[in-house]
């Protein structure tokens, strides 16, 4: 027998809020799958797309982008700037053939520990559901629906 | 020796010579992820990564972990160390420290987190002892690309600006002042004070809030080391911590302060009467020149140019005939100035929430509906009614009060917080109410929130004082009668929850306990100082817990209910602790900041100026001459959005170069190693 | 050495209704749009502001908390809902922004599954109008007044009749119900409706 | 000519015939092209939530596909009747708020070859309508017949105000429009605090007691306050007060005599229109009183204004109100430009 597809994720986290809630999440012993590695940053604006394309094509199957609630980012307003690449690298992703739900946002503050890890489960699940990426070689386009459906889904 | 490794430390001569050390934490990461086999196999599957040496530790954080580190830098003359263990929130400066005593540059050294992110939130062993290889594998790709780095030393300018001339602003800018250092303190409003002027009583000792605030105003005022700056301002700040420019504006009082004696015959013959809703909450009346209370300080009037008969008419100039110095200067214009200042602390306040928009409590329709500020005038002595407390008619003393606790608070319609100290005014009002009327006085709360020293105790007081407790919020407020016994009475209709029951209890008086507000401009003034407001408008501290003080720019402080609802002792504390923090800077006389910053390759930058607009702190200059943008890294504070942004790759981000995630990346999808297949 | 007076509980709990801790959950998921159930602190807002509180064995407040309690027979028996007159006081009120006109409805439902409503009146005065909804697309005032005043408050009749009278001579109310043309439509819609809701 | 579609509800058809007369004839010199949705079927009042929920839902939705099937146009769907606007405006928002919900009434609605998606349609009230679009000045412009010297006591009752999903009045418990609106009339509006509290509803069916006691409160407030007469939006909160007020009078021993008339039954009468096309005559508490004092014609006496500062104050002051005329005609010009 074969074993179970279980998809590597690569996570970004800044410095003030998300990282402090992955902290959080430990020190609360709340528990969520292995699959995902974090990358830490200063700041979710520090996101350079580049990043995104180069984990995909490391052989990531999906990556995570975590920051502060918009309005509570500690550089005042740079995690508007992640939202807006964020935006930026579904389409360019969509471009490639790739599903722009391999990319997912979330707003994690330093005390929502619980919320981290169960952002990280659930994206896990959905990227398990999308099966393996490979870079590249991806045919299944979603359709321009799915696509602005799940563009609606940002969290603003 | 020392000198040899930092002189190796640049990846570009020689190669790297990493050392690894993976913590057990005691069984905290032990206990799930197999640390001896990881030590083992980054030993061996990196060896060609630079690894030299692999080791495994009980705990490393202790002084023998760290020997053991020290040892092995100076033996075998390690230019690299990887530290597997908790988070680098925890012991990351340890570890620097660390390096930085067996004389390796302190930023050559990279922690992974195997406990926070690994052994505390998975349980399959062999799944988590392989994310943590992969985690080391990260860090080790990324350490590679690590180069020397020196801190930033900046002097501190030993002047200190102090925003808001509350009671926190007042205790922040005495005690350093009393340390014998220069402090500005600016103030919106003509005097000094803050809400605490305002006050009658202060719970739970029930001390005059005058006794005991005159004196600390009165020793602000006369203070050498004091520059006193009401009716002012701030527009603008430009610099860093230890060189903050600061621009004041001065307006205009239209009075000449020095000449003036502050003799009050200006007030006293001025013709013009107006509502005084700031000082005396609406209740009272002052004059279009005023000082806004007796001990005000400075003791200084100033003109209300919007309401003065001069400027509305051309004439008038009664107080100008009255004045005998000759201190009225109608044509007097706003001052700007510039002061240089190394620290500054923000004691800006709150506002009082507006009881209006809990239109079924009637404030605002119902005459005999106070809040709890209007409250604080009526049992104030030096109020509008001398103390006494009576009704809007001005001289009817109520028999009956009820006190309506979380007004505008802990409330999803208005602000989901609870504003702290609205319980304790509560029982005051209580108190003094029963005291000076004798009236029969009622609480309406949702819970009682007692906390802090003593004030559980004067609880049990204005209990055994009579006062009857209403489990309940209260639903509405109407002057609608349903029986005779209601008829020109005020009925409060609430559900006595311990009950079960609606009931309706007619008063004479209601009085709201009001929240508090983030000060309506607070998202300006956090964007002038370039810190951060919470989604409510109260300023974010550097830590909730660890470091309520501090914030997330170097150099500001903030004290009192700016940074969320408070009492008095405990906005004294944290203006006593901006303070002591603001001193131990001026001590040092200079600092050194995180290296972390952005810096611009000349040559590389195309001069598009994308990023000219994306630093909220101003640490971005363009260069119309050398049509070059350049970054002052004294300013940045190193988000490292603008390297991200540049197109041309002409911005670097020491200490998250562009280099050094990509080969994390590469590490994390453990590209470098062979024979170990990607397990996750 | 003072002497120990045992007081024994005079009976013993039902274990019943302490077990039933998915009642919440239950009105909660039948409840239209976002409840929040979950969160009522219990501050008593519906309570006070509710103008027909008098008439309510449980205020609002206490019906929620029996409903956290899992007491599912006192909950679903209590006339509370039924005397909610839909103002919306409450809800505009409610610190929590709980949906409280809503799950009363709900609670209405429920009580009629269970048949644990004491007094018919309010359950069958809406069976009768919606039966004529169902039946007409159309509410008929006349037919339902008289049927549900027949039923329900035979001794007041004769004291209503001259407002009856004054309605149907003033041309206020008609004799005769009226019709929608695609009732068909209607009647299919509703049929639907109603089998989704049993498979859910 | 503003365009918009017409849900009557069942009772305009009978209880509330007045209402629908007098609509009919202030349209025209308002401007208000009202389309009624054909076929229409009733919005289940505040009934059909308590017997089964989808169905419900179902039933109102019915409604809003059809009308949007027959919008050609216009997205507003107006509502006189303010159970009906509820029902419908909470059906919209309730089918956004809970995709589920939307999805198995859509499939209900299937099986009728309907289907409707929720937010398509903006669900307005009538006096929304006209005051925030047709706007004060035309209605003022229409009054030829100034209501000078009625007293009204302006009543909304619950569920125009309440809850109130898309933030569309200037207050949940004492909103301003209709007495602006009574204002432009030119009739005197009193204090009436009231002005949102419920009528009980189909409390006259199912508990009389409770329904009488909360129509006494309502009509003894508006005549202690010396009303001519009440003013609604609403036909139950109409038939209650008038249907019933005979009986609460025999059940409290009670003397009341209190009118109550629907607000464009007043409108028609500031514009000069017959009273009968008005509908007057229909209510059981007879407006003859009301008719009288427009038939006098006293001369408008405008109220000494009381000096801008007075020498000596006296009491203390009192803070403004929040919401005051001077800020809602603000909003209202606000939304005229727009």
């Amino acid at each position: 027998m074969t074993d179970p597809f279980e998809p590597t994720i690569i996570g970004f986290t800044c410095n003030w809020c998300s990282y402090r809630a992955a902290d959080l999440a430990g020190t609360a012993r709340i528990k969520y799958p292995p699959n995902v590695r974090l990358i830490r940053l200063m700041c979710s604006g520090r996101l350079d797309p580049t990043f995104v394309f180069k984990a995909l094509a490391s052989g990531a199957d999906g990556v995570m982008i975590t920051g502060c609630h918009p309005g509570e980012c500690h550089y005042i307003e740079q995690n508007y700037k992640a939202l807006r690449r964020f935006q930026l690298m579904r389409r360019t992703l969509q471009g490639f053939g790739i599903e722009p739900a391999r990319i997912r946002l979330v707003w994690a503050s330093a005390a929502e520990g619980a919320k981290f890890a169960s952002e990280v489960t659930s994206f896990i699940e959905e990227v398990r559901a999308l099966g393996p990426l490979h870079w590249g070689k991806n045919d299944s386009v979603p359709t321009l629906t799915e696509a602005v459906i799940q563009q609606e889904e940002v969290p603003a | 020796m020392t000198e040899k490794v930092i002189a190796n430390a640049s990846p570009l001569d020689s190669q790297e010579r990493i050392g690894v050390y993976v913590c057990h934490c005691g069984t905290n990461i032990a206990g799930v992820v197999d640390v001896v086999q990881v030590a083992e196999w980054a030993a061996k599957q990196l060896k060609h990564r630079g690894v030299v040496i692999a080791r495994e530790y009980k705990f490393m954080c202790s002084s023998l972990g760290q020997e053991l580190i020290e040892k092995d830098i100076k033996e075998l003359g390690l230019n690299r160390v990887i530290v597997a263990a908790c988070s680098p929130h925890l012991h990351e400066k340890t570890f620097r420290t660390a390096c930085a005593n067996a004389g390796l540059n302190p930023f050559l050294c990279e922690m992974v987190s195997i406990r926070e992110q690994v052994s505390w939130v998975h349980t399959d062993k062999a799944a988590a002892t392989a994310k943590a290889k992969a985690v080391i594998s990260g860090g080790v790709e990324r350490v590679r690309h690590h180069v020397p780095l020196e801190p930033i030393v900046v002097p501190i300018n030993p002047a200190t600006m102090v925003v808001g001339g509350g009671i926190a602003g007042i205790q922040s800018a005495l005690e350093i002042a009393d340390a014998g250092f220069h402090v500005y303190l600016v103030e919106r409003e003509p005097s000094i004070g803050g809400h605490m002027a305002q006050f009658d009583k202060t719970f739970p000792t029930l001390d005059c809030a005058a006794c005991i605030l005159t004196p600390k105003m009165v020793s602000v005022g006369s203070h050498p080391n004091i520059t006193l700056l009401t009716w002012s301002e701030v527009e603008k700040v430009d610099g860093y911590v230890g060189n903050f420019t600061v621009t004041v504006r001065k307006k205009a009082r239209k009075i000449d302060e020095e000449l003036c004696t502050g003799c009050g015959i200006c007030q006293e013959k001025c013709p013009r009467k107006i509502i005084d809703d700031v000082y005396e909450a609406g209740l009272g009346y002052r004059k279009a020149v005023y000082t806004p209370f007796p001990q005000a300080v400075p003791n200084r009037p100033v003109i209300d140019v919007p309401n003065c008969t001069y400027y509305e008419k051309g004439t008038c100039k009664a107080c100008e005939i009255f004045c005998a110095p000759k201190a009225i200067r109608f044509d007097q214009q706003d001052e700007i100035l510039t002061l240089e200042v190394g620290n500054i602390i923000l004691a800006t306040g709150y506002d009082l929430f507006d009881a209006r928009r809990v239109t079924n409590y009637g404030y605002g329709r119902l005459p005999n509906v106070f809040t709890s500020l209007e409250i604080e005038r009526l049992t104030n002595a030096a109020g509008p009614t001398n103390g006494n407390i009576v009704l809007r008619d001005g001289k009817t003393a109520p028999k009956s009060v009820g006190i309506v606790h979380c007004v505008g608070s802990r409330d999803r319609n208005f602000n989901n917080y609870c504003s702290v100290i609205c319980c304790m005014q509560s029982l005051k009002f209580a108190h003094l109410v029963h005291e000076r009327t004798g009236a029969t006085v009622y609480n309406f709360y949702i819970d009682m929130r007692t906390a802090f020293k003593d004030y559980d105790e004067f609880y049990q007081r204005v209990m055994e004082e009579g006062t009857l407790f209403v489990r309940g919020k209260v639903a509405e407020v109407t002057n609608v009668p349903r029986y005779e016994t209601e008829k020109g009475k005020l009925i409060i209709q609430v559900e006595d929850t311990l009950v079960g029951k609606q009931r309706r209890i007619p008063v004479d008086m209601v009085i709201l306990s009001t929240g508090l507000e983030p000060r309506k401009d607070s998202k300006e003034i956090a964007k002038t100082f370039g810190i951060s407001c919470s989604v409510n408008g109260w300023f974010i501290e550097k830590h909730p817990k660890l470091d309520p003080i501090a914030t997330m720019t170097e150099g500001i402080f903030i004290a009192g209910c700016a940074q969320g609802p408070k009492d008095i002792p405990s906005s004294v504390a944290q203006g006593a602790a901006a303070a002591a923090r603001v001193l131990g800077r001026i001590e040092q006389k200079q600092m050194a900041l995180e290296p972390v910053r952005a810096s611009v390759i000349e040559e590389k930058c195309s001069g598009c100026r994308i990023c000219n607009g994306l630093c909220p702190f101003n640490a971005i200059t363009f260069h119309e001459d050398r049509m070059v943008t350049e970054i002052n890294p004294a300013l940045c504070q190193g988000c490292g959005t603008c390297v991200a942004a540049c197109p041309a790759g002409a911005i670097t981000g020491t200490g998250f170069s562009n280099d050094q995630i990509m080969a994390q990346i590469e590490g994390l999808m453990m590209l470098n190693v062979d024979q170990e297949p990607v397990a996750a | 050495m003072t002497d120990v007076v045992l007081v024994s509980s005079s009976r013993a709990p039902d274990p019943n209704q302490i077990e039933d801790l998915t009642l919440l959950e239950e009105v909660a998921s039948r409840t239209a749009g976002v409840s929040r159930l979950e969160m009522c602190i219990q501050c008593g807002t519906c309570g006070g502001s509710c103008p027909s509180a008098a008439d309510m064995d449980h205020t609002p407040r206490r019906l929620f908390a029996m409903l956290r309690a899992g007491m599912r027979e006192e909950a679903l028996k209590s006339n509370t809902p039924w005397i909610c007159v839909s103002c919306y006081h409450c809800v505009v009120r409610c610190p929590q922004n709980v949906h409280i006109a809503d799950v009363m409805y709900t609670l209405k439902g429920m009580a009629m599954e269970a048949h644990l409503y004491q007094d018919s009146t309010a359950p069958d005065f809406s069976q009768t109008f919606v039966g004529m909804v169902e039946e007409y697309g159309r509410s008929f005032e006349l037919g339902l007044a008289s049927q549900h005043y027949l039923k329900h408050f035979p001794l007041r009749l004769p004291s209503m009749l001259p407002m009856g009278m004054g309605m149907l001579s003033k041309k206020r109310m008609n004799l005769t119900p009226k019709r929608i043309k695609n009732i068909k439509q209607l009647k299919a819609i509703l049929k639907r409706a109603t089998e989704l809701e049993d498979v859910e | 000519m503003s365009d918009y579609l017409l849900y009557p509800g069942c009772s305009m058809e009978t209880g509330a015939r007045a209402y629908y007369d007098s609509l009919k004839a202030i349209s025209e010199p308002l401007g208000l092209n009202l389309k009624e949705i054909d076929d229409w079927n009733c919005c289940g009042a505040t009934e059909y939530f308590g017997i089964r929920l989808t169905p419900a839902y179902a039933l109102i939705a019915r409604n809003l596909a059809l009308a949007f099937n027959q919008s050609n146009g216009t997205r507003s769907v107006v509502a006189p009747c303010s159970a009906c606007y509820l029902n419908l405006e909470k059906a919209d928002y309730y089918m956004r708020e809970q995709p589920k919900l939307g999805r198995m009434v859509n499939e209900a609605l299937a099986t009728g070859n309907l289907s409707y998606v929720p937010g398509s349609l903006e669900i307005r009230h009538l006096l929304d309508v006209i005051i925030y679009d047709i706007g004060l000045d035309v209605i003022e412009k229409n009054v030829v017949r100034p209501l000078t010297g009625l007293r009204i006591a302006p009543y909304l009752g619950c569920m125009v105000p309440r809850p109130d999903y898309d933030h569309r009045w200037s207050d949940h418990e004492y909103p301003v429009e209709l007495d602006l609106l009574l204002k432009a009339l030119g009739a005197e509006v009193i204090d009436y605090p009231l002005k949102t509290e419920c009528c009980g509803g189909h409390m006259t069916q199912i508990s009389p007691e409770t329904a009488f006691e909360m129509i006494r409160r309502l009509i003894a407030t508006a005549d202690e306050r010396e009303a001519d007469a009440m003013v609604t939006v609403c036909p139950m909160c109409q038939l209650n007060i008038d249907g019933y007020q005979g009986e609460t009078n025999r059940f409290f021993g009670t003397k009341y005599h209190m009118p109550i008339l629907f607000f464009t039954q007043l409108m028609g009468l500031a514009f000069g229109i017959e009273p009968k096309e008005l509908g007057f005559g229909l209510e059981l508490v007879s407006a003859k009183n009301v008719l009288d004092a427009i038939g006098v014609q006293a001369p408008p006496e405008t109220p000494p204004a009381p000096p801008r500062r007075p020498r000596k104050p006296e009491g203390l002051p009192m803070p403004a109100p929040l919401i005051n005329e001077n800020n809602i005609k603000k909003a209202l010009k606000k939304e005229v430009t727009k």
